[in-house]
């Protein structure tokens, strides 16, 4: 094949697994004597050269603080750190730079937002509302800071299939509900949730929407502004940027109301023994040396997936996804958990093997090179309400070809094999 | 089948995971402990009936992974009928060996050895140790407890 | 000099910078035809290539999320990321690796504890002791607690030569003092102050102490047990390793008590819809998907600093700074804020040249190649205390030579021909 | 001397710097600004009369930087005397052409022009536009000033 120049795009407006595969080193890895087979993605994705070479350059060549310095490698290394967040604002739908504050991931956006406008804005009596498939990160900061605000949880219900139930959404989401945080993917059940009409109902009585886009921005076009959200957060190491760095996009209006949570340099303006003032955003946010090898890498991370384009990426997925439940679902002893319509789902993949723990069968199929996952997924509550301690999860990305999903199924049957003979 | 995956789950380990010893949870035990894994939701309780220094009857109830039950049942072979200072050296015996620390099994822990071959999976160590160290727990409460005891009696 | 092998170790139990150049590939670099002569070490230090190429690595064949995962990938990543771990906790005296913290940087690791400890710990008539030449990072996050908490703020004053006046170090740390936060060297003077005595009065009082590592732990023998430092932060990009990873030492019995202040993965151990409980000790405090990459690339950092030996860096840097102290002192024109003492500071140097302001300078410096900082080194109400709004700092390391120092010595003669024309 | 540098630091913004015309601060004047750049501590203030329509007289104290001394000064030179209507286009050209935009300085501005060789140095960028920017605040607070109190008399 060598040579031939080929479409990344091909038919259909998707994205061919096997020419992406070249630009990410680690598939070429042998695993236990086999091709390693990532599965894991919603856990972390794997990085292409581009976002690899670009922190090697970092350091190897402008390593210097950010803001602060009037040299010459200080203001490569500024300028680079603030055109990756330009790169973030354009990217999920064309907001303000000065919106998008870097954070350390999914979990830290999260948290600033309970800590710091939540405290400011929850108490006795008002209401949080979240959803059954929350992860820990969008459930336990928001758990807490309804019992140190005395306010209620409300939960929005899971039903069978594993779609929200929004029957009851406007007794849910009622006058006493100061803000909903939902997550626009589930990363144990795949499913993707209507946030568009929880925003709207949300909005109807004054509440503000935090959206959990970890599982939603790798894999989905998403535009903040024509959702609306008030705010959405993410993290770099999902969608094949470096790890220690996450976003937090706010609304100007909100964010400039909030205080800061963490005190240091570069997010005040003016200190003396007595007082501070605080700094424009997004530095009020930002204190301390932030990961700028981190905003180097993310800047190519989001130019890769642009280039692709994320119609192009969101095609191959359902395509990839409908032939792996497909498969799946032909093993009479594998259960899956969550929706089985490819196009309200995204690829991640939550199933039970008859007989067989879902460590047993990590282990097994790692022995095959196959990585996947198992556990409760920082999901707890949720496998509970599954009626599981654990699952086993696959989750597809840019890079798995329709062999990769092969290789599982081949690799439950052999488990199952190995395993099943009670 | 691959050969390492074949040692990991050797027939020894599959029979006690299919038909696990100890499973049947004691009715009245002397003491009890809870043990789990966080990260993998996975729990355990092992429980004992203690005479005169040895171990009467022992139960560990474990929904968990084969190699955690298989462990456990094993456990509850090893032990049962066993003085309390035996117990106190088997258990801490394998906890090293499972720590993948350079140890001697005694003849009598014989079938033991095969709970080595988990080393060469570092992430399984942990579902080998649970019990393990949730035994050793419990021998500590009982210790304190005979502790507290003989304090107060004298 | 190619093919004979040169100790990196010299006479007097010193480093020779000439041969460290050799593994830090920015050193190589033009800017503004000139050889970079890089100054700037306070704000972050230069990479080793054995760091660099450790994240490199990392992501081109083992990169996985930690802790949760079964696959061969996400247990090489465990492995190293807890491995770092204990080479952190050895490198600042032996500590327990679960004492070990991983935080985003210092800033955060203080943040962490005036949050989480201050807040149970600080209340009204309460008194929180600082310093005059604490850093941003160690004096905000004070104000804003000791401003929540109704309680005092003193500080410790410095005297004209920059060195701590403890003279009323009794009065000062008094029986309402809970805690103390101290520098252990100044950003800005380069002082390395007696944090031995005053967290000797500070434990008399019952006070906590935490101490400032980030300008220390680089440049000095470090070891929080014969200190008794109770907690003891720092951060990785100040001594040769990656952006956005710093540590929170703190001791056990002390952590044990606090509680968490960030939610999420990872630092849970349990999870229903109503109640959450928290994992063991170091992950209690790491909620989300940490900086892996960054431990990778800390470990080769720490094995860097430790084949050198801290004793051989301190003994480079006292003579260095004793070249520089005195050549700078030739310049009738320059000011030089700080103690004059080589053995009683390290080689952050701050100065001001007559008739120039620092922007200038460091422009007229970066145009030879020269990296420095100008500003008030995130040390507003100190510089301010010095009678200045700015100052120029060049900061000294491992591969600075004496060459540096003469490179700078003769741009600051250039510079002053340019501007002194008054 | 390098050669970039001698264009940034050109004899004109020398002399500026050395004896910066209205630095002498206004006693009464109708509006005043402070501007800050919070990473270096450097602050300045604008202030302005205002007679009919035109800048009748302008100060600008600054304690900072060459550049940012040498602007402020070509600042308070290059407005004095003008129409609000001229002093907003020039102050609105200035800006862009400090933050690289193309633009053409009219024949009038000409002066300007050497703030123009600012841009080959990024991090000085915004000592020069401290004054530009806080000038701007100051015409902006000038004409809320003039809306609020329409919107009162009528
Ligand atoms: C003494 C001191 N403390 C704290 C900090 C803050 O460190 P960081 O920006 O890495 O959080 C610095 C460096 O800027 C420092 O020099
Ligand atoms: C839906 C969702 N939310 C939040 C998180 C937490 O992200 P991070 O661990 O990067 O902070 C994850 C990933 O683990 C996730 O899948």
């Amino acid at each position: 094949m060598d040579g031939i120049i080929q479409p990344i795009i091909v038919e259909g407006n998707k994205i061919d697994p096997n020419i992406i595969r070249r630009d990410f080193p680690i598939l070429n890895r042998q695993i236990n004597g086999h091709r390693l087979v990532y599965l894991d993605n919603a856990a972390t994705t794997q990085k292409p050269s581009s976002v690899i070479n670009a922190m090697d350059e970092y350091y190897r060549f402008h390593n210097a603080n950010v803001h602060r310095g009037l040299h010459t490698l200080a203001e490569e290394a500024t300028t680079a750190y603030e055109s990756t967040r330009a790169k973030i604002a354009e990217f999920i739908g064309g907001v303000k730079p000065s919106e998008i504050i870097y954070t350390r991931g999914t979990t830290e956006s999260i948290n600033l937002v309970a800590q710091s406008w939540g405290r400011a804005n929850v108490g006795p009596h008002d209401r949080i509302v979240i959803t059954q498939m929350e992860h820990h990160a969008n459930l336990v900061p928001w758990l807490m800071l309804a019992k140190r605000a005395h306010a209620e949880l409300e939960y929005i219900p899971i039903n069978a299939e594993g779609y929200l139930n929004l029957d009851n959404i406007d007794t849910i989401i009622n006058g006493n509900t100061k803000i909903v945080a939902v997550t626009q993917m589930s990363n144990v059940l795949g499913t993707i949730n209507p946030v568009d009409r929880i925003i709207d109902r949300a909005h109807k009585v004054g509440a503000v929407v935090l959206v959990d886009g970890a599982q939603a921005v790798p894999h989905l076009p998403v535009n903040v502004k024509s959702l609306d959200a008030d705010f959405y957060v993410f993290s770099a190491h999902k969608m094949l940027g470096p790890t220690g760095l996450g976003v937090l996009y706010g609304k100007e209006r909100l964010l400039e109301e909030m205080e800061p949570i963490e005190f240091g340099g570069e997010m005040i303006s003016r200190v003396q023994f007595d007082s501070a003032e605080w700094n424009i955003l997004p530095y009020k946010f930002e204190a301390g040396t932030p990961h700028i090898a981190g905003a180097y890498g993310f800047g190519p991370a989001l130019d890769y997936l642009t280039k692709l384009g994320m119609e192009a990426i969101r095609n191959h997925e359902i395509e990839l996804t409908s032939y792996a439940l497909e498969k799946l679902h032909e093993l009479k002893y594998v259960k899956i958990f969550g929706p089985l319509d490819e196009n309200q789902r995204g690829g991640v993949i939550s199933f039970k093997v008859k007989d067989i723990h879902p460590h047993d069968l990590a282990t097994v199929l790692d022995s095959y090179g196959i990585a996947v996952r198992a556990g409760h997924h920082c999901a707890q509550p949720l496998t509970n309400l599954l009626g599981e301690i654990s699952t086993t999860r696959a989750s597809l990305y840019i890079y798995n070809n329709k062999d990769d999903v092969d290789e599982l199924v081949k690799g439950l049957i052999e488990a199952r094999r190995y395993f099943g003979r009670v | 089948m691959s050969e390492p995956l074949d040692e990991l789950y050797r027939e020894i380990i599959m029979d006690h995971y299919h038909s696990p010893r100890g499973a049947k949870k004691l009715d009245n035990p002397d003491i009890s402990n809870e043990g789990k894994n966080p990260s993998c939701g996975d729990e355990i309780e092992v429980a004992l009936k203690v005479g005169d220094k040895t171990i009467d009857d022992v139960s560990v109830a474990c929904k968990g992974c084969a190699i955690s039950v298989a462990s456990g049942s094993m456990l509850a072979e090893a032990i049962k009928g066993k003085s309390l200072e035996e117990v106190k050296k088997i258990a801490s015996t394998v906890r090293e060996m499972l720590k993948g620390n350079q140890v001697e099994l005694s003849e009598e822990m014989g079938d033991l050895e095969v709970l080595r071959s988990v080393n060469k999976f570092p992430v399984r160590v942990k579902c080998a140790l649970l019990s393990w160290t949730t035994l050793i727990d419990c021998l500590e409460s009982l210790e304190n407890e005979k502790k507290t005891k003989t304090s107060t009696t004298e």
